[in-house]
Order: C-alpha cells, then structure tokens, then sequence
C-alpha cells in the first residue's frame, strides 16, 4: 500500500498494540511511541479516557510527585502499558540495557537499566520497541539480563511482554513457551529479510500476513491532531515527518 | 567562580557519599567545577535514580571511587564518554541498579527504616550483581513468593539545583519530591539556585506546597541559570548543542580536560 | 442535600474499606451525612492515622463494623462518645495501630510492595494485638534486630475534602501530602472542594506542586464549607463549640439521632 | 520563691530538659511543652537555632511533606525532643494511652497510642509530661503497653525517656535499672506528698531539692515573649495566664 510512511506504519502498528489501555507511559527520546500514544488517545476519544506521561516532559507529565509516582503508579496497577528497548534482546525476551561483553567491564557500555526491572514485572502490556532490526540487536541470548522475559511460576509478575515490534516487523510473545511469533511483515520486507536479520529462533506461520495499515479517516487523524500534538514535544522528529510527506505528495 | 559555591564545596571531604539527581530535576551544574577545584576524591556517587553530565565530569576528573545508577547517558547527546571510558577501565567501582530500587533505598533512609522491600528485579543480574540486595520469603505469603529487600541508603550530601530559596532557609522544589527525598535521606543537603526571595515560602500554603523546609538544607547559594546546560523545569530549557559538544570533546581525557579548562558563560 | 454529594456516596458499597483523614488534614464532613442516608454499611474504616468527628458519627449511625487507628477523639472537645461506647459494646472490630503504620501500610500499597518494614512497635500491646503484623530479624543485621513488618493497606476508597480543583479532576492538596497517599493507596477517591477553578492546575508550576493528578480522583463536588465544624488549613479555622455541642448530645445513642436529625448550616 | 506561678515552673522546667535540642516537636492541645519549647528557643537565640514544630498548627508547623514528616524526621535522626502524655504511666516508664481495664473493651477508653508507638524508641529525649499527679495516672503496672519505658537487648532503641514532670514534681528515668528517681519538689509540694500521690515505687535522695525557678531575666523573656508567641497558638491559655499574673501583680 503506498502513501504510507514507514514512520506511520510503526506508529500505527503501537496505537493498535494499546488498545484498551487507561495509562500508557513512554520514556524520554521516543517519539514514535508517543505518536502511537498520541493516536491510541485520539482514537479512543468520547469512548474512554487514555492518559499518556513522557518521562522527562514538562508538557506531557502529569505527575507531581516526582520520578518515583512512574514506578509507584506502575505498582499499584494504573500503568497499563510501557515501551521499552534494549541494546539487546533474545528469544526469550530478555532485556539488555546495561553492555555488551563481560559484566561489569563491557565491551561497549550502554546507559543502564533504568526502570526495566521493575516494570517489565509490573506493567501488563510491555511493548519492546527497537527500529534496529539486526542480529546484532536481536539475540540469541543476551550478555547480561536488565530484565528477564519471563518467570518462573511464583515470582510475582503481572506484567511482562507482549510484543516486539521492529522496522520491519511485528512479533507476539507467547510468555507459556516461551517465545517469540512472527505476526505480520512490514510493506516493503519480507519474511526471507526477517529470518536472516535476526539472531534468535522464532515461530512463523507458513504465510505471514503484512502489517495492516492506517485507513483513510486514521491516516488524516495522524497527519493532523497527532502530528501537531508531537511536534510540542520533538519538534525535530515531526519536521523531519513533514519533510517526507511532502515528499510523498510531489 | 563565586566565593559561596566554592565555601559550599568545601564541605566535601574524600570518601563521601555523593546523591545528585536526574538530568531534568535540577542539576547544580554550577557545583561542578567548584567541586573539581576543591578536589575532595574517592566520592561515591549515588544517582537518583540516573546520571549524566555532571556524574561524568565528576568521574573524569577523577574524583570518583564509585557509582550507584540506574543509567548513566548525556540523553540526546548519547553516551557518557568518562563514565563509559571508565566502565571499560574498571576504574570505578560499579553499582548497577534500577531506577525505583535508588528511590527505595533512600525511601528506607527517610523513614528510618534498615530496608524497603520492591517488586521485580528477581531474575536480572542487576540483583545478581548486588551483593548488598537480600531476597527473603514474603513472610506474608502462604509459601514461596520471593521479594528483594534493598538497603536504606543513607548519603553524606545530596547536591542540587532549584529555581528558588527564601532567606530563612527553604528551598522551593516544586513537584521534583524527589529532590526533597534526597534531602530526607541525606545528613547534609547543598543547594544552588536561581534567585533568593525576601519572603518566607512557607508563610502561604501555596509557596509551602512545593517547599523544601530549610531543618534539611545545610546551606544555599543563588546560581543564576545553575543548571547550564541542563534545563530547569519552568525556567529554561536544555542546551542539546553545548551538550553534543561536550560529547565530542570529552571522547578523549586530553579533549575532557580542553574542555574543562574552558569558562563557563555566565 | 447536593444531588452531587447523593450520587458520590452511592459509589460506596457494603463491606468497604474506607480511608478518611485525620480531623486538620481536610475531613470531607460534607459526605457525612449523604453516606449516612445512603446507608451501605459493614464499613471497615481507616483512619489516616487518627479519627474524628466523622469516624464517630459514621459509628453512630451503625454503618460501621471495623475501625483501624492510631485514635479517635474529639481534640479539645473531648473523647468521641460513639467511639467509645463501641468499644465498650465490643460493636466494632478494633485494631489500634500507631501513626507511622498507617503510614506505612499505605505507603506499601503506594509503592506495590507487599509490606513496609518499621522501627518501634516491639514489646508494645499494640503490636500483640496485630495478628496481621509480622516481626522479621533484620537480614541485613549480623544477628538479632527484630523489626516489624506492616502489610500493604488498600482502601477501596478514600474521602476528604480539599480546597478546589480543576474541572480536569485535578486536586489541589497543598502540602497535605496524606492525602495524596490515600490517594495513591486506594481504589478510587471521592473529593469535595470549596470550589472548582477554570483553568488547568498542573499547567504552572507552582499550582502544580500541590496538586494530585486527575488520574488518582474518581469524582469531584463542590461543598463550600465542606470540612465544617471543622477547619480547612488556609481556608477556615475549626467550630469548636459544634464539636463541643456534638460530644454532649451524642454522649447517649437518642441524643445522637437528635442532634444528626438537625439540618447542617449552609 | 514566691513571685512565680506553678505553670511559668512547669515551662521554665521543660525548657531546662531541653537544653541542646535542634528540633523539638509538640502535640496538639500542649501548651505547656509548647511554651517551655518556646523559651528553649528564645533562651538559645543567638547561640544555637531551636527549631519547634507543633502539630496540627498552620502557624507552628514547618512541615510540607503531610503528617507522615514528623515520624520520618525521627527516623532520620533529626528529632530530638518530644513530650508523651498517658491515662497511665508505670514505673518502668511504660505508657498507656488506649484505655483502663481490659483490651479491647476498655471500661475507659482513652483516644488511642497515636505516634507513642514509634517515637518512644526513636526520639532521644521523650519527656513525659501530665499535670494529674494521682495513684489513677501513676501506676504500679500500666493495663496497656502502648509503648514501652525501655527495651531488651537487641532491640533498635535510640530513644526513650528522659524524666516525668507532673505538677508536683520531676523524676529523671534511669533505664538501666529500669525506674524513676524523684529530682526535685515543686514550690508548695512536698516529698511526702508525692509519695502519698505516686503508685509505683521510686528513688528518691535523703533530701530532695524544690525545683529550680525561673531568674529574673528569664521570667521576663518568659511573660514577654514567650506568652506573646504562645498567644498565637494557645489564646485562651495565654489568657488564663495573664489573668493569673495579674491576680499576682495585685
């Protein structure tokens, strides 16, 4: 389908992932989930309210008590769904945001684990986001676990992954196997593409649906209020945005 | 450089505990070099709950023994380069944590509590790293249902910076509680600011609501624009370009230190 | 009666757990009466930490079966006649606790922890009676160090009273930061304010400090006066010669109904 | 001494017990304590900063944090003084302020332990305080413990009391043996009596000093201002007491 932007894709493809969520929040430097956010909210509007909070936003942060009320409002199960990345992250969903190599002298080192083990435990919908799609991203098992994908039975954790969406695809979770499922192929991959970019095992159904796109009435949605809603926030990702639509329409 | 933020960083010695707060809650940017010229080494640093410029201008000066964080990053600008360089020299002694688990242990020190117990974390070799976490049995559950204790953390300082204090003391933190927290757990509590009003901020319940009361606060010094580069919430926003510069510079000790020799714009 | 305060109490359910705050941090006493009307009891109270008027009178309309508190009086008017004579009727569940638990039970259920450890309490007859408590050797301690552990408390709803809010459903609570931590703990909030503002409390920083977020408050009336006969810090000091005209006729249950039969001032 | 009234005693007494404190804190409805706190810190101007905190007061409470801050504040070490009261107080120190007779149906119910319970073994220099001097108050054995004079070995008890000030006289609280020791007689009191009035055994000197008075230049602070500042909180006490310095005067 053309006259969809990549960018749209993936933003689509998050709003749908959250439906029916109460309180979405996303961390600071991720513009494409909060234009999902954004949309989902959109959306869902005169049906039923959806809270966002950008971590580090003045504009888009309601809470006033702090860095902690995330986490605290993660524990009292209001924070339906979150987003998170990973330097690495394996077949079985681990999580790896603190180095690549040996601990604690990595190789490369990367930020740190921030708030990833405690709410990939707490918050029902995570969502792993990562737009590198490559086996240098997408692991067999990674080098050092910020936070595992699953359990074992009686470890609280009501919350975990459901999903792990790339630039050029979508993967479920299924946390009983546990595994990933190749769910649909972006517009312009292929399942071939995805199997050789990435490190880990994974189901596949024999023909892998592409990955639905915007209608007509959601495209216009995403083009007008959430594009003007995000750029509050990256201004630099919404002009970058409105370059490629323009370049589109020519 | 103002003679009270060098008084101030004279009251850091070798070996203490440093708490300083996340990029966006207010820096004392303005302590860091007054810090360095000080000298005072072998600092712990506890981030609350994450670090970044400042944390690695400290480490790259070579002032710090260790760090407690639950990430280290200049954000947009990238990667920390001292605090990475370091990482990979096994110069500090590192503490990986994550983020509600700093805010626990400083919980349990502002309640006076020896620990505060946190969901998740069982699993990760962040807790298999920290020899200083527990994990018992819900004593609460019927059987099993393992939880991590974390540790009071009790810091000797808690550095940071606000838009403003009064004369008598207090210090006006807004909705950054976690600024407060810090200073609950800290025995001393150093502040910078952007401006010292005349009137006292507890008199109305409208300034108190935000107010830091100043029985937490050792001692305060106006700061204007004391977060540079760093943004302070309602008063100014980050300079990503002085940030991105800082990164390029500090990829090397020789371009840290060309760096660093430099005056900071008033 | 306020048709909004009516449609409020009917969200209260028989056998809830209920948080109401102590008697100077901003008692909802306009919902007194409309929970009274509404009737739904079996109602097992919180008191954040201590008790009042409302707690007293909630008793005496027989609407209550457990009350958890550090106390329950009148202040300067006296001993809470309900309350007491309760007690001596052994008509209500009792579990005295101590201020800094409540605190702290709240705090747990604050944070998803499934309990807060807290200094004190051993060799006290409060904790004897506290078959819900449990006392742990510290496990970072070299041997020995008992201390108590308080479980999370989740009310299904908290009620108090404020001075005003945003037709956003925000709360502006000041520096009465129990409230918000009721708020925090419990299922849903039901809020009475002196007034309703226009414009959007979390869009400066300053009203922003104190104010907590729609996402914590189920619904929201107008009850100017709402706290009378008690005071609202800011707003207006405590009646204390109603209390005093209450603690006499409710000494006996037929003064009780006489005095609830009266109509409130507007 | 004539000269002095039995309440200016009182404060000029809880003031001397806490010589060196930075942060003392009173309950609702003290004034004496709040009073002798008051004069502690005009006393100490100058010298050293005495920081008072009164509960429930908007005026006298510097607090921002709800009333959880008082109990933190002693957790971490900054409270040094507080003032207990209790229906009843034994000799080993031990505070009842639940009720007479069997728990939980109480034959007299007392409001309830409020923080006694955590800031007993907390607050350094707890300072008992009750006017009633009466073998109903003072007891052999409280019927309820809601906190404890001292604690075994092993247990964490950085506080406690220091002494028991009624209106007859001071004790000081050893909590090595565990008990009392009378200190002093107040103006128009004797020894005997206070053993007449006192239900549990105590130590006592051969000769027990009267309770030191106020000087001259601290009555005058004391009826200046102290009542003035006191006046804020405590209208109608100060009125009673200015009423009685004028009866005095006359």
């Amino acid at each position: 389908m053309t006259g969809v932007l990549p960018r749209e894709t993936l933003i689509f493809t998050i709003a749908r992932l959250l439906e029916g969520v109460r309180l979405v929040a996303v961390g600071a430097a991720s513009p494409i989930p909060a234009a999902g956010s954004m949309l989902r909210r959109a959306l869902d509007e005169g049906q039923r309210q959806v809270r966002l909070s950008v971590l580090g936003s003045v504009e888009h942060n309601f809470f006033t008590n702090g860095s902690a009320e995330l986490f605290d409002s993660a524990g009292q199960g209001r924070l339906d769904a979150f987003f998170l990345g990973g330097g690495q992250i394996d077949g079985q969903a681990n999580v790896n945001l603190v180095g690549a190599g040996d601990y604690p002298q990595s190789s490369v080192r990367w930020p740190g684990s921030f708030g990833s083990a405690y709410l990939y435990f707490t918050v029902p919908r995570v969502i792993l986001f990562r737009e590198e799609h490559s086996r240098r991203v997408l692991v067999e098992k990674v080098d050092f676990i910020s936070a595992p994908g699953t359990s074992p039975k009686g470890v609280y954790r009501p919350g975990g992954p459901v999903a792990l969406l790339t630039s050029k695809g979508l993967f479920t979770f299924d946390k009983t196997r546990p595994g990933f499922t190749l769910d649909s192929v972006h517009p312009g991959h292929t399942p071939a593409e995805i199997a050789e970019a990435t490190g880990f095992a994974y189901d596949a159904p024999a023909a892998t649906p592409n990955t639905p796109q915007p209608g007509p009435a959601t495209l216009s949605l995403l083009r007008g209020r959430v594009l003007t809603e995000l750029a509050e926030t990256y201004p630099a990702f919404a002009a970058d945005w409105r370059r490629d639509l323009a370049a589109l329409a020519a | 450089m103002q003679a009270d933020l060098r008084a101030m960083a004279t009251r850091i010695r070798p070996g203490m505990r440093i708490a300083l707060p996340v990029d966006y809650a207010g820096v004392s940017m303005a302590m860091t070099r007054p810090l360095i010229e000080h000298g005072a080494g072998d600092l712990d640093l506890l981030c609350v709950p994450t670090g970044g410029l400042q944390v690695d201008q400290l480490i790259g000066a070579g002032l710090v023994r260790g760090v407690e964080t639950s990430a280290v990053s200049l954000g947009e600008a990238g990667g920390a380069p001292r605090f990475n360089q370091a990482v990979k020299d096994g110069a500090i002694r590192l503490r990986d944590a994550t983020c509600p688990a700093i805010h626990a242990g400083l919980m349990a020190a502002q309640k006076g509590s020896p620990f505060m117990p946190m969901r998740g974390l069982i699993g990760t070799d962040v807790l298999r790293h920290r020899d200083d976490w527990r994990v018992i049995d819900n004593p609460f559950a019927p059987g099993g249902d393992p939880v991590v204790l974390i540790p009071a953390i009790h810091p000797d300082v808690a550095i940071f910076h606000a838009p403003m204090a009064d004369r008598f003391g207090n210090v006006w933190i807004g909705r950054r509680r976690e600024l407060a927290a810090m200073a609950y757990a800290s025995t001393e509590a150093l502040v910078t600011v952007e401006r010292i009003v005349e009137h006292n901020l507890l008199a109305d319940e409208m300034t108190a609501a935000g107010t830091l009361p100043a029985l937490y606060v050792t001692a305060i010094a106006a700061a204007p624009r004391g977060a540079w580069p760093y943004g302070l919430w309602g008063e100014y926003g980050t300079e990503t370009d002085e940030l991105i510069r800082y990164a390029r510079a500090a990829r090397t000790e020789a371009g840290f230190a060309e760096y660093m020799a430099q005056e900071v714009p008033a």
